[in-house]
C-alpha cells in the first residue's frame, strides 16, 4: 500500500523559501497569491494489507525521520488501492 | 510587588535584582519593562559573572584600532587596512535544532563584522561533541556541519580553517563556537553608536516574528498556553536575507549618511536600541507598532524581545534618509523609520504612540550587577593530576601511532570542510587542513594566517596552564605558516558559574590566557562568555577556545604542514621532555585523562614563534608543522600526509616518566613549544645559524623520502609503517562513521 | 575587450569573475545588476557562480526571470559567446538556455574540492585554446551538480558535440570514481548547439592563479579573448 | 481558498534523496519499506472564490515556477472551504 506524508514547518517557524516563493510570483504576476509554505512531500510503499499498520509504521518513520519534531509537523494519507 | 516570586524566576531576576530594577527605575517596572531588563542583565548580555575576570585581559597594543566593548575588535594590518574579527557561541541553539543553531550562529557572527563597514573574508569554527559512537552525537554533528556550510557556502565567505575534538562531556551540550574576519579601511570603521538629537532611527532586514523569545518567558502571566505554543524557540536562518543585508549594508557605509550601526542579536530590539544610545550618551525613541512583523498581534513585550534573525538598526544623519532607503531599496530590502535619536539618555519604546517602556540606558548596561561569585579549587582536581603508570602496559609504538591517527580528534577533518566552500574570494592561499587557514590581502603583499585551538583536556587538568597552552598552539599555528600574531579573540565555554569550582576554572583559565597574550604581545580584541554548558549537573571540559590572526608580510612566502621533496632535512625546533600528563595518547590508548600538562616556558615559546616566522619570510622552511596533539610522532606522519613523501627520522630519546615508557613518552608526548620543519640540504647551515642566535634548541631528526613513516629513539627501531595505509586510517577515519550503514 | 558579469541577488563569485578576467586576465570587466537591461556592449556575458536568490526553490529557478536575462538570450541568439559557471550554469538550465537539468549530489553534500576535467571540444569561444583531450585542474563547490537530462538528450548532446568538458580521473578517463557528484556519462559543462553558450559546473575562475592552488582555468578566458579579437563571434 | 501542489520527480528520474532515506530506514529497522520518493510541497492562499479559477492559477504558478518540467511533475489539490 503507498503511504504519502506531508511534512511543513509548524505555523510560527519562519519560512525563508516559502516567503522568496511569494515575492517571486508576485513580480510575476501573481499578485492573488499569497501565504506560500514550502514543505517535503514523501511517497513510499509499505508491504502490508492493512491500512491502519500502513498508516502507524508511516507515523513511526515520520517521527523518526522524515520530520524534524522540533520545527516540523506531518500529515499523512494512505492510499488504499482497495478504495480507489 | 507587582510580579509574583514565579513570574520572577520565569525572567531569570533575582529578588534582589528586582530591588535593584526598582531603585534604578524609581518606581515599580511594566511587564514589558521587566522583560527588557531580564534579557539586558541576562548571563549573556551583562557578562556578570564573567566581567571582574575579563577585565584582566590585555586588550591594548600599537596596531589595536578597537578593543572589546564593540560588535568586533579591529587590529591595523599596514596598507591602511584593519582586520576587523571576533568569535561567538551558539551551542545551545545547536543542541535543540543542529542545523538552524549552527546556521544562525554563522549568521550572527558575520553581522557582528559588517556592522563595522568590514567586508566579511574568512570564517573558522572550533566544534566539540561526544563520541562518534552515539547515533545522535553523529546526527547532531552531522546538523551542524551542514548549517554551518549551508550559511556559509550561500553567502560567500569562505570557511578557511578551524578545529573539532571530541569528549563525552560534550554529548548533551555541544559547542560550536564560529569565528569571522573581515578587513575594513582602517580609518572607516564604523561603530555601534547612535548620536545626533533628531536624527533618524531604522529598522531593516526580515520582519520580526515570535521565534527566538526568552523561553522562560513563556509560561509568564500575560500569556496562555496558545501563545507559549505559539513561540518557537528555534530561530531559521535566511542566508539570503543576510547577504542582501551584507551588500545593502557595505554600499550605504559608502554614502557617510550612517551615524551607527548594529545588528539585533541577543535580545534583539532591546539591545541593539539601548547599547546604540548608551555608546554615544544619548537615548533612542521607538514605536514598535512600525516595526515590520511577520505575525498578527504581536506584543510590544515580543517585539522587543524577538531574536528573529537577520535584523539591522540603523541610526541615519537627517537629510540623508533618501540615500538610504534608495540603496536599499535597490536590494530589494525596505528600511523603515521606527523612530529617533533623543538627548535624554533613555530607551523609550512606544506602542501606537503611548510609552510602554521607558528607562535610563545607563540601567541596563554599565549598571547592570556585576558579580564576584566565589571560587574554590575542585576537590577531584588533585586526585586527576596523579598520574601512575602502575597496571598499564605501553601500546607498541607502531599500534599506537595507527591507533592516534584513527581518532577522531587527530584524524583528517577532511569529511567536514569538504562540505563548506573555503575557495570562494579567491584569496584562500592555505588551504584547510593544510595548516593555518591563510588568506592574501588582495592590493597588497600580505596575508593573514588564522587559527582557533583549546586543548580542553590540558584546561580540565590545569586551567590555567592549559588555557595559556590554548593560545600558544594558536600562535604557533600561524607563526608556521608564517604569520606574526597580532590578535586575538576568544570563546570561553564553561559550565554552570553558580558552582565555585566551575567558576574557579572560568577564573584561572582567563589568568593563563592572558598572562599568554601579555607574553606573546598579542592584544585580546573581544570575545564570548557561554556559561551554564551542563547536561544534569555535569559541566563540559572547561573549553577556552582562542582565535588569533597572525600577519603574514609576504602572501608568496607561506609555508604549509606537508614535506615538498624527497631528501630534505627534517629538523625538530623546541625539545621534548616526554610529558604524557593529558596526553591524547593516555586518553586513546588508556582512556585516561590525568596527569599535569607539558610545562610551558612562555619566553621559549616566543623566541621558537619569532624564529618560525622568519625561517618561512626567509624562504627557508620548506614545511613546518606544530607538534600538538599526538605529540612527535603523528607530527611527523601528518608532514608525510598529502606530500606522498614519507620519512626516516632518529628522535633522541626523552626521559621516561617511568620505566619501559622512553619509547612512548619520546613519540606520544605532548610537550609545548615545538614544531617540525623540513629544509634543503644546503640551508641547514643557515637554519642551525638563525636557531642558534634566537636560542631555539634545532635537532636533526632524518630526512624526507620513501614510502614509509619510519622513526627510531636514540637509533633503535620504534615505529615502521607504510605511508599508504598510515594516511588511509587518517583520512578515511571520520568519513566512515557517517557512511550510510554506520 | 569587456566581460559583462551579471550580478544577481545572492551571486557571490562575481567579484571573484571580475578579478580572474580583469586582473588576471587583464581584460576589461563591468559588472551588470539584474535588474538592468542592457548589457552596456559587452563582448562577452559571465553568469557567475553563487546562491541566486539563495538557490531557494530551485538553483536558478527565480534567477531566470530577472530582468537581465531577455537581453543575455538576445545576445545569446545574436551569437555572443556567454559563460555560465555553476550557479550561471544552472541558470542557463533553468532559462533553456542549455538542455538538462541539476539534481543533488549523489552525496547529497555539498563539495568544495579539486577535480579534473578533460576538454572534449575544442571549437567553442572558451575552449579554442585548449588542446583537445587537455585535462584541466579545477575546483567544483557545489550541492547540486548532478547533471541530468533524458537519455535520448544525453545522446543528442554527445552526437552533437555538445559535451565541452567531462570529469575524468588524473590519468584521464571518464571513470565513476572520478565523477565527484553523479552527472549523467560524467559531464562537468556543456555548449548549445550555436557553440556560442557554454556552461559548467567547476570554477574556472578560481583557478587562474598558482597562488591560490591552479591556473588551469585561465585558458577558459584566454580561449573568449582570441574568440573576440579573431571576430568569432560573427562567424558562428 | 487555499492550494496544495505537490512537485515530484518523473519516475524516469533517478532520486538520491529518496534512495538514501530508503536505505536510512532499512538499517532503522523498516525493511517493509520501499520505492520511496522525496518531492516539495507548497501550500499558498490564492485570492479567489472559484475553486476552478484556483486551479488554474496553480497550475499556471507550477508550469512557469514550482516545477522544473524537464525532472518534475506535479499534482494540484484545491482546498475548497465551502465543500469542507
Ligand atoms: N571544523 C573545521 N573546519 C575547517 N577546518 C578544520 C576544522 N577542523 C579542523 N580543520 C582543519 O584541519 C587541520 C587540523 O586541525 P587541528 O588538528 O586543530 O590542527 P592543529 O593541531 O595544527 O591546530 C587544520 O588545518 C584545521 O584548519
Ligand atoms: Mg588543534
Amino acid at each position: 500500500m503507498r503511504a504519502r506524508v506531508f511534512v511543513t514547518l509548524k505555523p510560527s517557524v519562519f519560512d525563508p523559501q516559502g516567503t522568496t516563493v511569494a515575492e517571486a510570483l508576485h513580480t510575476l504576476g501573481y499578485p492573488s497569491v499569497s501565504d506560500v509554505r514550502q514543505g517535503k512531500y514523501f511517497e513510499f510503499e509499505v508491504a502490508s494489507a492493512s491500512a491502519a499498520e500502513v498508516r502507524r509504521i508511516a507515523a513511526e518513520v515520520s517521527d523518526k525521520l522524515l520530520a524534524n519534531p522540533v520545527i516540523e509537523t506531518y500529515r499523512i494519507e494512505v492510499v488504499d488501492p482497495a478504495r480507489v | 510587588m507587582p510580579f509574583d516570586a514565579q513570574v520572577l524566576e520565569q525572567h531569570g531576576v533575582t529578588p534582589e535584582e528586582y530591588a535593584r530594577i526598582v531603585e534604578l527605575m524609581g518606581r515599580e517596572p511594566s511587564f514589558t519593562e521587566l522583560g527588557i531588563f531580564s534579557v539586558m542583565w541576562s548571563e549573556h548580555c551583562s557578562y556578570k559573572s564573567s566581567r571582574v575576570h575579563l577585565k584582566t585581559l590585555p586588550t591594548t597594543g600599537p596596531r589595536v584600532l578597537q578593543g572589546p566593548g564593540e560588535n568586533a575588535g579591529a587590529v591595523d594590518i599596514g596598507d591602511g587596512l584593519a582586520a576587523v574579527f571576533k568569535i561567538e557561541s551558539h551551542n545551545h541553539p545547536s543542541f535543540i535544532e543542529p542545523y538552524q543553531g549552527a546556521a544562525t550562529g554563522v549568521g550572527g557572527i558575520i553581522r557582528d563584522i559588517f556592522t563595522m563597514n568590514a567586508r566579511p573574508v574568512a570564517l573558522l569554527n572550533s566544534l566539540r561533541f561526544g563520541s562518534l559512537d552515539d547515533p545522535h552525537v553523529r546526527r547532531n554533528m552531522e546538523g551542524v556541519v551542514a548549517g554551518i556550510a549551508g550559511y556559509g557556502n550561500s553567502i560567500g565567505i569562505p570557511t578557511v580553517g578551524g578545529e573539532i575534538d571530541f569528549d563525552d562531556s560534550y554529548a548533551g551540550n555541544p559547542l560550536v563556537n564560529v569565528f569571522c574576519l573581515g578587513l575594513a579601511k582602517a580609518d572607516e570603521i564604523i561603530r555601534a553608536s547612535a548620536s545626533g538629537e533628531g536624527n533618524p532611527v531604522y529598522y531593516v532586514g526580515s520582519k520580526t516574528g515570535r521565534d527566538g523569545i526568552h523561553g522562560a518567558t513563556m509560561a509568564s502571566a500575560e500569556f496562555d498556553e496558545k501563545s507559549a505554543e505559539k513561540r518557537p524557540a528555534v530561530q531559521v536562518g535566511d542566508p539570503f536575507m543576510e547577504k542582501l543585508l551584507l551588500e545593502a549594508c557595505l554600499e550605504v557605509m559608502k554614502t557617510d549618511a550612517l551615524v551607527g550601526v548594529q545588528d539585533m542579536g541577543a535580545a534583539g530590539l532591546t539591545s541593539s536600541t539601548c547599547e546604540m544610545g548608551s555608546r554615544g550618551g544619548v537615548g533612542i525613541e521607538i514605536d514598535v507598532a512600525l516595526v515590520p512583523q511577520r505575525e498578527t498581534g504581536m506584543t510590544p513585550y515580543e517585539i522587543m524581545l524577538s531574536e528573529s534573525q537577520e535584523r539591522m538598526l540603523l541610526v541615519v544623519k537627517r537629510g540623508r534618509e533618501a540615500e538610504v532607503e534608495a540603496v536599499f531599496t535597490k536590494w530589494d530590502l525596505h528600511a523603515v523609520r521606527i523612530g529617533e535619536v533623543t538627548s535624554d539618555g533613555r530607551m523609550r519604546v512606544k506602542h501606537h504612540g503611548t510609552v510602554v517602556a521607558d528607562i535610563p540606558n545607563r540601567a541596563l548596561t554599565d549598571d547592570a550587577p556585576v558579580y564576584r561569585r566565589p571560587m574554590s579549587t575542585p576537590a577531584w582536581l588533585a586526585e586527576a593530576q596523579q598520574l601512575s603508570f602502575e597496571g598499564l602496559r605501553p601500546l607498541e609504538p607502531g599500534d599506537a601511532l595507527v591507533r592516534l591517527l584513527a581518532s577522531s580528534g587527530i584524524a583528517s577533518k577532511r569529511w567536514v570542510y569538504r562540505q563548506y566552500d573555503h575557495m570562494v574570494r579567491t584569496d584562500t592561499i592555505v588551504m584547510p587542513g593544510m595548516s593555518a587557514g591563510t588568506i592574501r590581502v588582495k592590493g597588497t603583499d600580505r596575508a593573514l594566517a588564522l587559527s582557533v585551538d583549546c586543548n580542553a583536556r590540558f584546561v580540565y587538568l590545569d586551567p590555567a596552564a592549559g588555557a595559556a597552552l590554548a593560545v600558544a598552539e594558536a600562535a604557533r599555528n600561524v607563526a608556521c605558516v608564517g604569520g606574526t600574531p597580532i590578535g586575538a579573540t576568544n570563546c570561553l565555554n564553561f559550565g554552570n558559574p553558580q558552582r565555585p569550582e566551575i567558576m574557579w576554572q572560568f577564573g584561572k583559565a582567563v589568568e593563563g590566557m592572558g598572562a599568554a597574550c601579555r607574553a606573546l604581545d598579542i592584544p585580546i580584541t573581544g570575545g564570548n562568555v557561554s556559561l551554564y554548558n551542563e547536561t544534569d549537573g555535569r559541566a563540559v571540559l572547561p573549553t577556552p577556545t582562542i582565535g588569533i590572526v597572525g600577519l603574514v608580510e609576504h602572501a608568496d612566502r607561506v609555508v604549509t604542514r606537508t614535506f615538498k621533496a624527497a631528501g630534505d632535512v627534517v629538523v625538530l625546533l623546541g625539545d621534548g621532555r616526554g610529558e604524557l600528563g593529558g596526553s591524547a595518547y593516555l586518553s586513546e590508548v588508556h582512556t585516561l585523562v590525568r596527569g599535569v600538562p607539558p610545562a610551558l616556558d612562555l619566553a621559549r615559546e616566543r623566541a621558537l614563534q619569532a624564529l618560525l616566522v622568519v625561517l618561512a619570510m626567509e624562504g627557508i622552511n620548506r614545511s613546518a608543522h606544530d607538534c600538538s596533539e599526538g605529540g612527535l610522532a603523528v607530527t611527523l606522519a601528518e608532514c608525510c600526509f598529502d606530500a606522498g613523501i614519507g620519512v626516516d627520522a632518529n628522535v633522541p630519546a626523552s626521559t621516561a616518566p617511568s620505566a619501559g615508557w622512553t619509547d612512548v613518552a619520546t613519540l606520544f608526548g605532548e610537550s609545548a613549544s615545538r614544531a617540525v620543519v623540513s629544509v634543503t640540504e644546503a640551508d641547514l647551515p643557515r637554519l642551525r645559524q638563525m636557531a642558534e642566535s634566537a636560542g631555539v634548541p634545532a635537532a636533526v631528526l632524518g630526512k624526507t623520502g620513501g614510502d614509509r613513516v619510519r622513526i627510531r629513539v636514540s637509533g633503535q627501531p620504534a615505529i615502521d609503517v607504510a605511508l599508504g595505509d598510515a594516511e588511509k586510517t587518517w583520512s578515511g577515519a571520520i568519513g566512515k562513521r557517517f557512511t550510510r550503514a554506520s | 575587450m569587456t566581460f559583462a558579469i551579471v550580478v544577481f541577488p545572492g551571486s557571490n563569485c562575481d567579484h571573484d569573475a571580475y578579478h580572474a578576467v580583469k586582473h588576471v586576465l587583464g581584460a576589461d570587466a563591468e559588472f551588470v545588476w539584474h535588474k538592468d537591461t542592457s548589457l552596456k556592449g559587452a563582448d562577452c556575458v559571465v553568469l557567475p557562480g553563487g546562491f541566486a536568490h539563495g538557490d531557494y526553490l530551485r538553483t536558478g529557478a527565480i534567477a531566470r526571470f530577472s530582468p537581465v536575462m531577455p537581453e543575455v538570450v538576445r545576445f545569446a541568439t545574436s551569437g555572443g559567446p556567454v559563460l555560465g559557471i555553476c550557479n550561471g550554469f544552472q541558470i542557463l538550465l533553468e532559462a533553456g538556455l542549455l538542455p538538462g537539468a541539476m539534481l543533488r549530489n549523489r552525496s547529497l553534500k555539498f563539495q568544495c574540492e579539486y577535480v579534473r576535467v578533460r576538454v572534449e571540444q575544442t571549437d567553442t569561444p572558451f575552449t579554442r585554446a585548449c588542446a583537445a583531450g587537455q585535462v584541466l585542474r579545477v575546483p567544483i563547490a557545489h550541492g547540486e551538480g548532478n547533471y541530468y537530462a533524458e537519455p535520448e538528450t544525453v545522446a543528442r548532446l554527445e552526437k552533437n558535440r555538445q559535451v565541452v568538458f567531462r570529469y575524468v580521473s588524473e590519468s584521464g578517463e571518464a571513470t565513476d570514481a572520478a565523477n565527484p557528484n553523479g552527472s549523467a556519462s560524467n559531464i562537468a559543462g556543456l555548449c548549445n548547439e550555436g557553440r556560442n553558450v557554454v556552461g559548467l559546473m567547476p570554477h574556472p575562475e578560481r583557478a587562474c592563479e598558482l597562488a591560490v592552488g591552479s591556473a588551469d582555468g585561465l585558458v577558459l578566458f584566454e580561449s573568449v579573448l582570441q574568440a573576440v579579437a579573431g571576430g568569432v563571434r560573427h562567424a558562428l
